[in-house]
């Protein structure tokens, strides 16, 4: 996204503009910083991570042949004694991506050094992100009571349950992390480090707003991840 | 200059080593004589690109040693040598995939007149079941094994009765005849694997497993275990007979059906009851007398 | 810039002056400001890394940021393994060539080290060494970078490693001992009875691969954006040296293969701690059905391999950059068809990713894959191929210095054309058949990504140990030490391949009552004692290395006039920061050697054209 | 320093209308996915329309959150080819998912 002026080096866009940028010295991803750049490359690592999951599950549930149980149904939440289907999953997509839309705007204020806008949006986003995990939480516990087991299910297909704890848990566990670090960086974004660039007590690295893009990005990631499952384990 | 002449007595050595070899493959014994063909034309495809690349590398430690003041060669790239390397090495390499892919081809498609020979593993040992007069194999599941259903066959079933069971390590084989072997394992993964007939195949818990020859050298052969399956895994061996078709009837009219070993077993429950309940009255007896 | 820089306690600010020096830099455009314009090389996109300098014995030593170091701590932790996966070699050994001779060794020991072997030798000491070891050290000095782009990250990548092995370590005292699952792990016999080491032991082992692969992450992405984002003015990806080529793909491949290996990692520690059926299909075992149902084993397979697949390249990928760059300083010839060999790197990572179920042609998947996997595996052989041609290439009409390190280039050349060449016929679907599973393969990948990398490391350390310690490694033990290790090495695999022409299934405990198996006796006990020579050829280096540390010839600057950074540092050994005051400028490919009308028969990568204008330099 | 500051900043900040609609369609979006399931469709029906929002949905998150839409090609090719092997994985494993179901049904259930 950063597109910046780089002395003695004009930019092209396009695959005219990716051979350049390649074959040009210094850096390959021009005006990114460091902490992105990783950030990117940790993401595409944690995609096949996940992708893993998935397509271990995709094979796991396609070659059992006991059968399935239909997510509509388990998932179902009574409202007003109607059972509905998959309703807290909708609301907790309805959680994630809202969320995801405080951060990406947090970012934005941040680039545009808003100290209150991008510190109260990242609270904003990490309040979403325990709400999230509040409600995975509570659908855990629902199945559990229900009778449902990483090892077996009243169900079907035991795979069922060993899946969907491993693949929500592991989604679950990022979200905690994110909603850790969300709270740090609200926190040092009220103090007002990214402003002063002081520096971090863990890494000594000197603080600056690109580090709420960085957090964005992992934030973005979750809830793309989410999307992913939300099709294949909740609608398949 | 001691150098080359080294590694020069390494690729001789190894040249002849292979020339030499007291070891190596055991007479082919199936009909899987395609895929030694392979490895007889990889062998003098491949082992020319090693004697030649290695030669030429001693060839260079020759005539290119260390010599102050000598005049190096400066030519970073060379295309045309490049594109001529490249193409070479593909070409060699598709004659080597082209036979390949046409043996293995013939061993994922079984012939139709193939005898089916379920094989079942188990830690750690083998046996073997037969199509009985119907041709086909009853089905099978993990969870029916027993003393009296040895090999897990469904019950109801109708192909399954006639069944011919070989609670054995040993089995025979028609001299022949194509034979698909049908693997399945009750606990961990094996391999049912005779090197004489070249072919093999993992045999997985959950699924069956396929693969098929044609024994054609009448004999006895040592069956291996050729996956990993534990601490028993180097003792795992069985045995293959290959016979005559008239030596192989009569072995296979001796063999026990399924109906046979239920009926048996019935007879065994019967009297072990009629045992059972004479004990008891005994045992009863016994008691009385004691009081 | 200088301005806003906190002067705090624990940062040494860069001296204002190489500051401003940097940016009138900036300005004029090189380095004196009156060099012409055909030096002119674009001022620094980014500011000078700022630097935590240690400044206690622990911070300079122990928990230490610089990657040299960490690439030394990274280095002693994998050959610590790599002796212990040695030692477990020689015991394997023992009961192969002489069954019976040692009585302690039975067939659960014997399985747990051959499981131990591999999973040291492949995971814990080749790609820790390769990957943290010699990439930690080199990368940021030949891309001309002050540091690892994180060093604080760096840091806890090593010690990640470390609590890795000391993990793995631990399983060797614990209840039932380590896991002698081979070290393919494949379910369901890993976590079942009859495995030795299904208890404790295999979770230790999925605990500490698990945490390997997290230390490794974190190293990885450090190597990665050093290498894209923190290379030094001038360095374009095309002139860099072969060997940050290999590591850097290496590293690509590691991050993308290793979460096969976490997913899979995972999913078996909760079949074996919770009873989920992942793997597991219903099992009858002693007569009882288990409690598990539904899974299939060969997921693992294909999770296992598309790890382990990159994983073999990821050995031998950092192998193949620093043998080139190896061959090219001690041939003094430009290294032949630079860019086909980097090509060549790329395609082969790419490629290996399609690769991965030619592992496992008689495993049961579907037989169909068969056609796809042995077409891709042999498409992998041709820039392969075209690697060797590379190499021998660059010989041809060089001016070859016949020194230790050289002598084991060559070793690697053979045994690597030698082992190559063994991966077709078992990469080709029906020639796998009747080979796969034997001795046969146990000879290809110990010649291939034992031996053939083994070389290498050799060859780096006698190349690299004049920059790292300041000394230089005698030549004749050095000469004893690669004749042994190579004549035994190729005289242990080279005859082992005929032992699976004979049908011998790898992973027998003992296999001698077999009627046509009792032929491979006289041989094995030929290897078995060829092992044990090789293994203790290795004090060779050891006593070398100790010897030259107390009476050793001080080596100069660039004791082997190569042209890359890595010997253009400020100091030898380099210290903290790599450059002193100014980083270096690049104005060329590391391997001009011997170009037509220069004075020396090397160019440094820093050599400004105009200082070489009279040469006739084809490539830059 | 204080100029490549300036130089990213310049490039990172778009206006807020287009996160906003983006915001929006993704709700659209979620909504749809939902509906599917609501309306119990089956079949490859289900499947395209599940596919066809979830990719939808994850390249506007990419695109527009993760300012991928924004950045260099550079950046995009190399976190986007790797895919392919993800890609290849998938449908190898749907292969052999098929056969794997094919082998237990047919010597296990059906028989013959």
């Amino acid at each position: 996204m950063s597109d910046p002026n780089i002395e003695g080096f004009e930019l092209e866009k396009g695959f005219k503009g990716m051979a350049k940028d390649t074959g040009s010295d210094q850096t390959m991803f021009k005006g990114v910083h460091w902490g992105k750049a990783m950030m990117w490359i940790f993401l595409l690592s944690d995609t096949f991570v996940f992708s893993c999951f998935l397509i271990a599950y995709m094979k796991g549930r396609s070659s059992t042949p006991a059968e399935w149980p239909n997510p509509s149904e388990v998932f179902a939440l009574d409202a007003f004694g109607v059972p509905v289907p998959l309703l807290l999953i909708a609301l907790m997509t309805f959680v994630l991506i809202t969320s995801s839309g405080t951060m990406a705007l947090a970012v934005k204020y941040g680039y545009e050094k808003n100290r209150k806008m991008c510190g109260y949006l990242i609270l904003a986003t990490a309040l979403g992100g325990l709400t999230f995990v509040g409600m995975q939480a509570y659908e855990w516990s629902k199945l559990i009571h229900e009778g449902v087991r990483p090892w077996s299910n009243p169900f079907g297909a035991a795979q069922f349950g060993s899946f969907f704890f491993m693949i929500t848990g592991f989604h679950g566990t990022h979200v905690s992390i994110g909603v850790i670090f969300l709270f740090i960086y609200c926190y040092k974004v009220f103090a007002g480090h990214y402003d002063k660039g002081k520096r971090g007590w863990f890494t000594k690295m000197k603080g600056d707003y690109v580090e709420v893009e960085i957090l964005g990005l992992y934030w973005h990631f979750v809830d793309l991840v989410w999307v992913f499952i939300f099709a294949f384990f909740y609608l398949w | 200059m001691h150098v080359g002449i080294i590694f020069f007595l390494i690729i001789l050595g190894s040249v002849l080593f292979h020339i030499f070899t007291p070891w190596y493959w055991t007479d082919i014994a199936s009909n899987w004589q395609g895929m030694d063909d392979t490895i007889t034309l990889t062998f003098w495809i491949g082992g020319g690109v090693f004697v030649a690349v290695c030669l030429f590398m001693i060839y260079c430690l020759f005539k290119f040693s260390y010599k102050e003041g000598r005049k190096v060669e400066y030519k970073p790239e060379d295309k045309k040598l490049e594109k001529i390397l490249t193409w070479a090495t593909t070409l060699g390499i598709a004659a080597l995939l082209a036979p390949g892919l046409i043996i293995w081809n013939q061993y994922v498609n079984v012939p139709k007149n193939a005898l089916e020979v379920d094989v079942m593993a188990w830690q750690w040992g083998w046996q073997y079941r037969l199509p009985g007069e119907d041709g086909k194999l009853g089905t099978t599941k993990v969870t029916n094994i027993n003393d009296e259903n040895p090999f897990g066959i469904n019950v109801d079933d109708p192909f399954g009765r006639d069944d011919i069971l070989v609670q054995s390590d040993y089995i025979n084989l028609e001299n022949n005849k194509p034979v698909k072997i049908l693997l399945r394992s009750v606990d961990v993964l094996h391999n049912w694997y005779v090197p004489q007939f070249r072919s093999k195949m993992d045999a997985v818990p959950g699924i069956v497993t396929f693969y098929w020859f044609e024994p054609n050298k009448i004999g006895e052969y040592e069956v291996l275990c050729a996956e990993y399956c534990g601490v028993g895994h180097y003792a795992m061996r069985g045995g293959v007979e290959v016979q005559s078709t008239k030596d192989y009837n009569v072995w296979l009219s001796e063999q026990e059906t399924f109906q046979d070993l239920i009926a048996k077993n019935e007879t065994l429950e019967f009297e072990d009851n009629k045992l059972a309940k004479n004990n008891n009255i005994n045992l009863k007896q016994d008691i009385y007398k004691e009081e | 810039m200088s301005d806003e820089h906190e002067n705090k306690s624990g940062y040494q600010a860069q001296s204002s002056e190489t500051i401003h020096a940097q940016s009138s830099e900036a300005i004029t455009g090189s380095g004196s400001g009156i060099a012409p314009d055909m030096d002119y090389v674009r001022p620094a996109e980014l500011p000078e890394q700022d630097l935590y300098h240690p400044h206690s014995f622990i911070e300079k030593w122990v928990f230490c940021q610089d990657a040299k170091v960490i690439g030394v701590q990274y280095f002693l932790t994998a050959v610590f393994t790599g002796i212990v996966g040695l030692i477990l070699s020689w015991l394997m050994r023992l009961q192969l060539g002489f069954p019976g001779l040692a009585g302690f060794i039975t067939a659960e020991h014997y399985y747990q080290f051959v499981t131990m072997h591999g999973m040291i030798m492949v995971v814990y000491f080749l790609t820790a060494l390769f990957l943290g070891g010699f990439g930690n050290y080199l990368i940021p000095l030949m891309v001309g970078a002050r540091d690892m782009v994180f060093p604080y990250v760096n840091m806890l990548s090593f010690w990640m490693f470390f609590v890795a092995v000391v993990v793995l370590m631990a399983s060797f005292f614990v209840p039932g001992g380590p896991t002698g699952a081979g070290w393919t792990l494949y379910p369901p016999q890993t976590i079942l009875e009859g495995t030795p080491g299904h208890g404790w032991g295999i979770l230790l082992m999925l605990i500490s691969l698990s945490l390997f692969v997290i230390g490794f992450t974190m190293g990885g992405l450090n190597y990665m954006i050093t290498i894209l984002q923190a290379r030094t003015r001038g360095m374009t990806l095309m002139r860099m040296p072969l060997t940050v080529w290999g590591i850097f793909t290496a590293t690509v491949l590691a991050m993308l293969a290793f979460p096969a290996l976490l997913v899979s990692s995972i999913m078996m520690t909760l079949d074996k701690l919770l009873g989920t059926s992942f793997f597991m299909p219903t099992i009858l075992k002693a007569g009882e059905v288990l409690e598990y149902g539904g899974g299939s084993p060969i997921l693992f397979q294909h999770l296992f391999w598309f790890f382990g697949h990159p994983e073999v390249y990821i050995v031998a990928l950092p192998a193949f950059g620093i043998v080139s760059d190896l061959i090219s300083v001690h041939a003094r010839k430009n290294i032949f068809g630079y860019r086909m060999m980097v090509w060549a790197i790329v395609g082969i990572g790419a490629l290996s990713f399609f690769v991965w179920a030619h592992h496992m042609y008689v495993s049961g998947m579907n037989p169909w894959f068969g056609f796809f996997f042995a077409s891709t595996t042999l498409i992998i052989a041709v820039p392969t191929a075209m690697k060797v041609y590379n190499w021998i290439l660059t010989l041809w009409r060089g001016n070859i210095r016949i020194n230790t390190v050289m002598l084991w280039c060559l070793g690697f050349i053979v045994t690597f054309v030698n082992g190559g060449i063994t991966g077709i016929f078992l990469g080709n679907v029906s020639v796998d058949v009747p080979l796969s599973d034997t001795y046969f393969v146990v000879a290809h990948f110990h010649m291939v990504m034992g031996i053939a990398p083994l070389m290498v490391i050799m060859g780096a350390i006698y190349h690299w140990f004049p920059l790292v310690a300041g000394k230089m490694l005698n030549e004749k033990l050095g000469k004893w030490h690669f004749w042994i290790t190579f004549l035994g090495a190729y005289s242990i695999y080279f005859p082992m391949h005929y032992l699976g022409f004979i049908g011998v299934p790898r992973r027998y405990y003992e296999m001698y009552d077999s009627p046509y198996m009792t032929s491979g006796v006289g041989l094995n006990e030929f290897i078995s004692t060829a092992a044990f020579i090789v293994g203790a050829a290795q004090l060779f280096l050891v006593f070398n290395i100790i010897k030259t540390m107390k009476t050793g010839k001080k080596a100069e600057q660039n004791p082997w006039k190569a042209n890359s950074l890595e010997w253009y540092t400020s100091t030898v050994p380099p210290e903290h920061g790599n450059f002193g005051d100014r980083l270096p400028v690049v104005h060329r490919w590391p391997y001009d050697y011997n170009v037509p009308g220069a004075e020396q028969d090397y160019l440094p990568q820093t050599a400004a054209p105009s200082e070489v204008a009279h040469t006739e330099v084809e490539k830059t | 320093m204080e100029d490549s500051k300036k130089r990213e900043q310049s490039g990172s900040t778009h206006k807020i209308g287009i996160y906003l609609w983006i915001w929006g369609l993704l709700f659209v979006l979620s909504f749809f996915s939902y509906l599917v399931d609501w309306y119990q469709f089956q079949g490859m029906l289900r499947w395209s329309l599940i596919l066809f929002f979830m990719f939808l949905k994850a390249g506007l998150i990419m695109a527009f959150f993760m300012h991928l839409y924004w950045e260099r090609y550079a950046l995009v090719n190399v976190l986007l080819w790797p895919m392919t092997a993800i890609v290849c994985f998938i449908c190898l494993m749907i292969a052999e998912g098929k056969y794997t179901l094919f082998s237990r049904l047919f010597y296990f259930f059906v028989g013959g």
